[in-house]
């Protein structure tokens, strides 16, 4: 298997999404608070991870422009939730540092001035619910 | 012994693909009582049955096993075919080597093996086949209708028509359904009313034709042919034959506040009422709930205005029993409840309304007087924004799972005569696909776009801001444009999806119709028996079956009344031979079986048995042949085993048990 | 006898009622939804059919599993067959387990004639959990003086 | 027993009763068997003792088909069956002049015997009307003695209740006997690990020698030819091409008797292996009780069995699996 599709698989597998379950209606990319800011939008992301194109989604701007709201998690009508797949994604480059998901209490002694900021307010809505 | 013939079918290329078909005839000459076996192209061909009728004459077969597709598919033509060759056609056993073995097996080693075992159970099955005839039930010619909307008025004057006795339940005071509450209609753009109340006019004149209104199927017994139904007569408080449809009670009516159902809550109707001018019958009936005689026993002036006496405070629910040989579902459709779909707004602003409320604004007789205006402050509106999808092809329980088939058409139809009758309005759909298969129907669109000048844009709506100076703002995207909308609106019109009518449930119970996971009534076949059902002697008409516009639902109708025609035409109908039968010397008489039989077809009776030389008079189980379905739920609570099932008997099905074990 | 080298195919019964679930079976075939031909389908009119008696002989030749498929509650082609077997089966299985039969060898699940895809993935993963508990050698014989 | 007696010959004086259904003495004191009393004459063998276990009512089925009423001698456990039987419409009850018998525990010469009791000569203590607590035994190797309760049927110990379901009248007196709680065994297997039930169950089983007396002596087991014996199933074992009778026998029977059987204890009181059939039988009273309400086969003569009832909200089969 390719790198690239190994990749895509991760992400499938870390999100539990099945992108082929997008109709392509972008009512995400209607939902996006951050829409302005990405350079992929969010109804892209599923095309992206279905073409197996991860280098550019992992080396967009949109994937630490994601505020991770979930307003495209709640609102999507076909459960493909593109922000899980931005989430996964993030979570690929985090692996790739060695580093795998925190649990809320660990956050404060591991904060690393590396760590992109738009991680820990993903992590930190994600442990909130 | 029996001498069997297996015929195993090819299907083209469907099983001999994957099974090897010459080895499961070969096999087969191994099992006991098999004499001959042949595979071949087409079983189910004229030349394939021809083949069977020629083997079961020369080798004097007297059972056949065919190894072909399901029995639910080609079992009828394989037992006639041996009928016509002579042979009993309960001799005939079908193994399903097609479903439920090369469609979905790949190796071809392992799907042989299986359709031999399939095989050895049909043969192990037919040796103990005993031949059954088929008895007769007679037919009652007179057909229910159940739903009184276009669906179900077409079926009626179908049949009708054709000189039967036909009776129309209808929940709501006034038959019409869904189309007399729509203003017009595509892709003609003809006024609903004007195209749909001559039918109702037609239908309750029709001599045939019996129409119970504000009445519901309240209980289903008997079968294909020979139904009872009863079915409760809501009190209408006002007596049918007296009045005189003048109007003058719920003119002078004080309680004013009920919400109207026809105009879909958007304004008030009084107490008295009938649900729109054009209803039929046109004889009100009192919403017990909202009048005040009935509230607080004071009031009574819509009595004491009648001049034909007709308001009778003391009417009872009237239950009625009637007998019918054919039942047609046309239960129609409903709206979603929108309550999940906060993102849209829908319960925050009085300006975000369904199509269906559009509709009611639109119309003359609508709460707007066909104004188009703002329900919040009945400002013109400038700009419209029409939603589309809104709960379709949703696949989270929010939503529906499927396209709701009518929204991308009416739309079209909204936007187009928003844009004919009032040119400075700019109306705006946001759409994922639009879907136009039929006739006229994409140039209709094409002509929203070109001539009507409605700006489509692709892509759904994420939500619906309600602002504080009233305005809408609707934020969505343009996937085509890679761009996100924001745009003020002054209404918003959600596509939102249908769904059968709720009731549907209920009365599929009652039917032992099967419904699918939609609640959609499930048909015989996708394709070749779209409008019955499995149940026998029940037909589908309308949406009950599925989403469809008026022209498909008026075919759909015309098509259930054909089906329920040919029942009704028929004097007798042979009845499943495949019943429950008792051992008389093995029946203990402890009315167990009694007590599970859906049916009531069993029931005890002192007989004279010669039970091996002792005569005595014994309680035994008696089945009632018309009235057995053949469940075989007497089979198993009966402890001795004196009920069997002719056709799946204790025996067969234990041999089939042992053959696939073996 | 050395059975170790061989591979162990389970034999596996699947009692179908046939308005719903033998249906739902031909759905799942004529939508290529593949499950293991270790599941051999018998046809009855209705899942009330099913005699307790039919699932033990089923063991008792030598079946490693056995299910039973019917409509859904409520929705019984006879209108309340499924009710009966129901009770029945839950009774019958509770038996077996209580005698120290594997309750994943005996299953019952509401297929509709609408679901192809849950027909064929309750297959899959019935015989996916017979595979997993192996051969069936404690209902062959009960009594067995071994 | 002497008012019984007493009884029974003015019921066949005044011809209320063409025939008394009883217990008469046998060989050995411990086993008084079922019989008719059509005379005065006959009376002289009637017994009623604590070791009467026999439940009469079964049969009461061919009594039923007798000219006249039978007089039949009902302990309160029998008359559950006996309801049971006027359910399945297996007996007449215009045939039938109940008497409902007294009860204070009925013996088990096979628990008596399982103390190391060997050679009984006589027991004292077993008749009916003695407030015995003690059973003195007379044995070849001399006197013994045992608390009566120990030498009672398990069934005793789990007892119903002293009170007569149905009856025209009553004689003699009961005490109550119940020290243990009914579905204890049960629950004791339930809590084994499966190989523990297996092997417990398996080794009970292998000492079946299919005698069928479970099946004569239970009145749930009351169809004019049993499945076993009849070639509608290919399961009566006539030849030796199947072993399935063999094999599935006695959970057959118990599905068979499933929401009919009164736990009256009759299987495992006749079996002669000692095999404890009742088990099989309370395990599915027990399933019943919890999964759709407590159920008393034989409590009414009305009400509808569990297996021809249900619910719309019944549990799902795969609560088996759940429960653990």
């Amino acid at each position: 298997m390719s790198s690239e599709k190994k990749q895509a698989e991760l992400i499938k597998e870390i999100s539990g999404v099945n992108p082929l379950k997008c109709m392509k209606c972008g009512k995400c990319s209607a939902s996006c608070p951050s829409y302005n800011e990405m350079d992929i939008k969010p109804h892209q992301f599923v095309s992206y991870v279905i073409n197996e194109d991860i280098e550019s989604l992992v080396n967009s701007k949109s994937l630490w422009k994601c505020l991770s709201c979930f307003a495209c998690v709640e609102r999507c009508p076909r459960d493909v939730k593109p922000g899980k797949l931005i989430d996964a994604a993030r979570q690929v480059v985090v692996r790739q540092k060695d580093q795998n998901y925190l649990l809320a209490d660990e956050i404060p002694e591991l904060l690393d001035p590396e760590l992109p900021q738009q991680l820990l307010v993903s992590a930190f809505r994600r442990y909130r619910r | 012994m029996q001498r069997i013939g297996v015929f195993v079918c090819h299907c083209g290329s469907n099983i001999a693909a994957t099974v090897d078909v010459s080895k499961v005839a070969e096999m087969s000459l191994m099992e006991p009582g098999v004499v001959h076996a042949e595979d071949y192209q087409y079983m189910c061909s004229e030349a394939g049955q021809a083949k069977i009728a020629a083997a079961i004459k020369e080798k004097n077969l007297t059972g056949i096993v065919v190894c072909s597709c399901s029995p639910r598919m080609h079992e009828a033509t394989f037992r006639k075919a041996a009928e016509r060759a002579g042979l009993n056609p309960y001799m005939v056993e079908i193994a399903n080597i097609r479903e439920h073995c090369s469609w979905i097996h790949k190796d071809m080693e392992e799907a042989t093996k299986k359709a031999v075992i399939l095989m050895r159970a049909a043969v192990a099955k037919v040796n103990l086949n005993a031949p059954l005839q088929a008895g007769e039930s007679r037919v009652t010619k007179r057909a229910l209708v159940i739903g009184g909307g276009i669906a179900g008025i077409q079926t009626a004057l179908d049949i009708a028509d054709a000189g039967y006795e036909v009776d129309i339940v209808e929940k709501t005071p006034s038959i019409g359904g869904r189309m007399s509450q729509l203003d017009k209609t595509f892709p003609t753009l003809d006024c609903s009313a004007c195209i749909l109340t001559p039918k109702m006019v037609e239908a309750s004149a029709h001599e045939k034709i019996t129409i119970y209104t504000y009445s519901e199927v309240e209980k289903v017994s008997g079968f294909v042919g020979d139904f009872t139904v009863d079915i409760r007569k809501k009190a209408r408080s006002v007596d049918m034959n007296k009045c005189t449809g003048c109007g003058v009670c719920q003119e002078k009516c004080p309680s004013k506040k009920a919400p109207s159902e026809f105009n879909r809550g958007l304004n008030t109707r009084s107490a008295i009422y009938t649900p729109f001018a054009q209803a039929i019958p046109n004889v009100p009936v009192i919403d017990r709930e909202a009048c005040i005689k009935f509230k607080t026993g004071k009031c009574g002036i819509c009595s004491k205005v009648c001049q034909a006496g007709a308001v009778d405070y003391e009417q009872k629910d009237e239950i009625i029993s009637e007998k019918y040989g054919a039942i047609v579902v046309a239960t129609g459709f409903d709206t979603i409840n929108l309550d999940k779909y906060d993102e849209y707004a829908y319960s925050q602003s009085k300006d975000v309304i369904t199509s269906l409320e559009l509709e009611r604004v639109m119309n003359a007789a609508g709460p707007t007087h066909g104004h188009l205006e703002r329900l919040s402050d009945g400002k013109a509106p400038k700009e419209i924004v029409f939603i589309q999808c809104v709960g379709s092809r949703c696949s989270d329980d929010r939503g529906k799972p499927y396209c709701s088939k009518i929204c991308c058409m009416y739309t079209a139809k909204h936007a187009m005569l928003i844009r004919d009758k009032y040119p400075d309005v700019n109306v705006t759909v946001f759409y994922i696909d639009v879907r136009t298969p039929g006739k006229n129907f994409d140039e209709f669109y094409r002509r929203a776009v070109e001539q009507y000048g409605v700006n489509y844009i692709k892509g759904q709506v994420g939500k619906v801001i309600p602002q504080p100076d009233g305005k809408l703002l609707v934020q969505g995207s343009d996937l085509l444009d890679n761009r996100q909308i924001l745009k003020e609106a002054d209404m918003v019109v959600l596509a939102t999806a249908i769904e059968p009518n709720p009731d549907v449930r209920k009365i599929a119970t009652m039917l032992t119709a099967s419904i699918d996971t939609n609640n959609f009534l499930t048909e015989a076949h996708a394709k070749l028996r779209p409008v019955e059902s499995p149940t026998a002697g029940i037909f589908l008409s309308g949406v009950c079956q599925g989403p469809k516009d008026i022209p498909e639902t008026v075919a759909q109708a015309g098509a259930a009344a054909v089906k329920a025609i040919g029942l009704l035409a028929k004097d007798k109908l042979m009845t499943n031979p495949c019943t429950a039968q008792s051992d008389i010397l093995l029946c203990n008489g402890c009315s167990t079986c009694e007590n599970v039989c859906p049916y009531g077809a069993i029931t005890y009776e002192d007989k004279e048995v010669n039970d091996h030389g002792i005569r005595e008079t014994r309680r035994v189980a008696v089945v009632n042949n018309a009235l057995c379905q053949g469940c075989g739920a007497c089979t198993v609570a009966c402890p001795s085993g004196a009920m069997d099932l002719q056709g799946f008997s204790n025996r067969q099905i234990l041999a089939e048990v042992d053959a696939i074990c073996r | 006898m050395p059975l170790e080298n061989k591979e162990f195919k389970p034999k596996i019964v699947a009692f179908c009622c046939n308005w719903c679930s033998y249906a739902g079976a031909d759905l799942a075939g004529s939508s290529r939804l593949t499950y293991p031909a270790d599941v051999k389908i018998i046809r009855v009119p209705c899942s009330c059919r099913v005699n307790p008696m039919f699932i033990l002989r089923a063991f008792e030749k030598g079946a490693d599993g056995v299910i039973m498929c019917g409509c859904h509650p409520g929705d019984c082609h006879y209108s309340t067959g499924n009710y009966y077997a129901r009770r029945r089966m839950t009774l019958l299985f509770s038996m077996l387990d209580y005698i120290g039969v594997e309750n994943g060898r005996t299953r019952v699940e509401w297929v509709s004639a609408a679901e192809g895809v849950k027909f064929s993935e309750t297959m899959n993963s019935f015989v996916e959990k017979i595979y997993s508990l192996g051969e069936n050698v404690r209902l062959g014989d009960l009594r067995c003086k071994s | 027993m002497q008012e019984l007696i007493n009884r029974a010959k003015e019921l066949l004086a005044d011809g209320t009763v063409a025939r008394v259904l009883g217990w008469k003495a046998g060989d050995l004191p411990y086993n008084p068997e079922p019989a008719y009393f059509e005379t005065e004459e006959d009376l002289k063998d009637f017994v009623y003792n604590g070791f009467c276990g026999a439940n009469l009512s079964k049969y009461m089925i061919e009594a039923s088909k007798l000219e006249g009423k039978t007089m039949v001698c009902l302990k309160p456990c029998d008359t559950y069956s006996f309801n049971q039987l006027i359910k399945e419409h297996r007996v007449d009850r215009e045939k039938a002049y109940i008497v409902g018998v007294g009860c204070k525990g009925k013996l088990d010469i096979e628990r008596i015997r399982k103390q190391g009791i060997k050679g009984i000569e006589s027991i004292e203590g077993a008749e009916i009307t003695d407030e015995a607590d003690t059973l003195k035994i007379q044995t070849i190797y001399g006197e013994k003695s045992i608390s009566y309760a120990d030498g009672m049927l398990e069934r005793c110990h789990v007892c119903k209740g002293k009170d007569h379901m149905i009856f025209d009248e009553q004689i003699g007196e009961s005490k109550e006997t119940k020290d243990a709680e009914r579905f204890d065994e049960v629950a004791k297997i339930e809590a084994m690990s499966p190989e523990e039930k297996f092997a417990y169950f398996r080794s009970e089983l292998s000492k079946c020698i299919r005698c069928n007396a479970c099946r004569n002596a239970c009145p749930a087991c009351s169809c004019r030819k049993c499945v076993f014996d009849s070639n509608k199933f290919d399961s009566s074992q006539k030849a030796n091409v199947d072993s399935f009778e063999e094999k599935m026998f006695h959970i057959i029977r118990a599905f068979h008797v499933a929401g009919r059987c009164t736990d009256c204890g009759e299987c495992s009181r006749v079996c002669p292996q000692g095999i404890p059939l009742h088990l099989f039988n309370r395990k599915f009273i027990k399933d019943i009780d919890e999964l759709y309400g407590e159920y008393q086969a034989g409590a009414d003569t009305d009400s509808k069995a569990p297996l021809t009832n249900y619910t719309f909200e019944d549990a799902e089969p795969s609560i088996v699996g759940k429960r653990g």
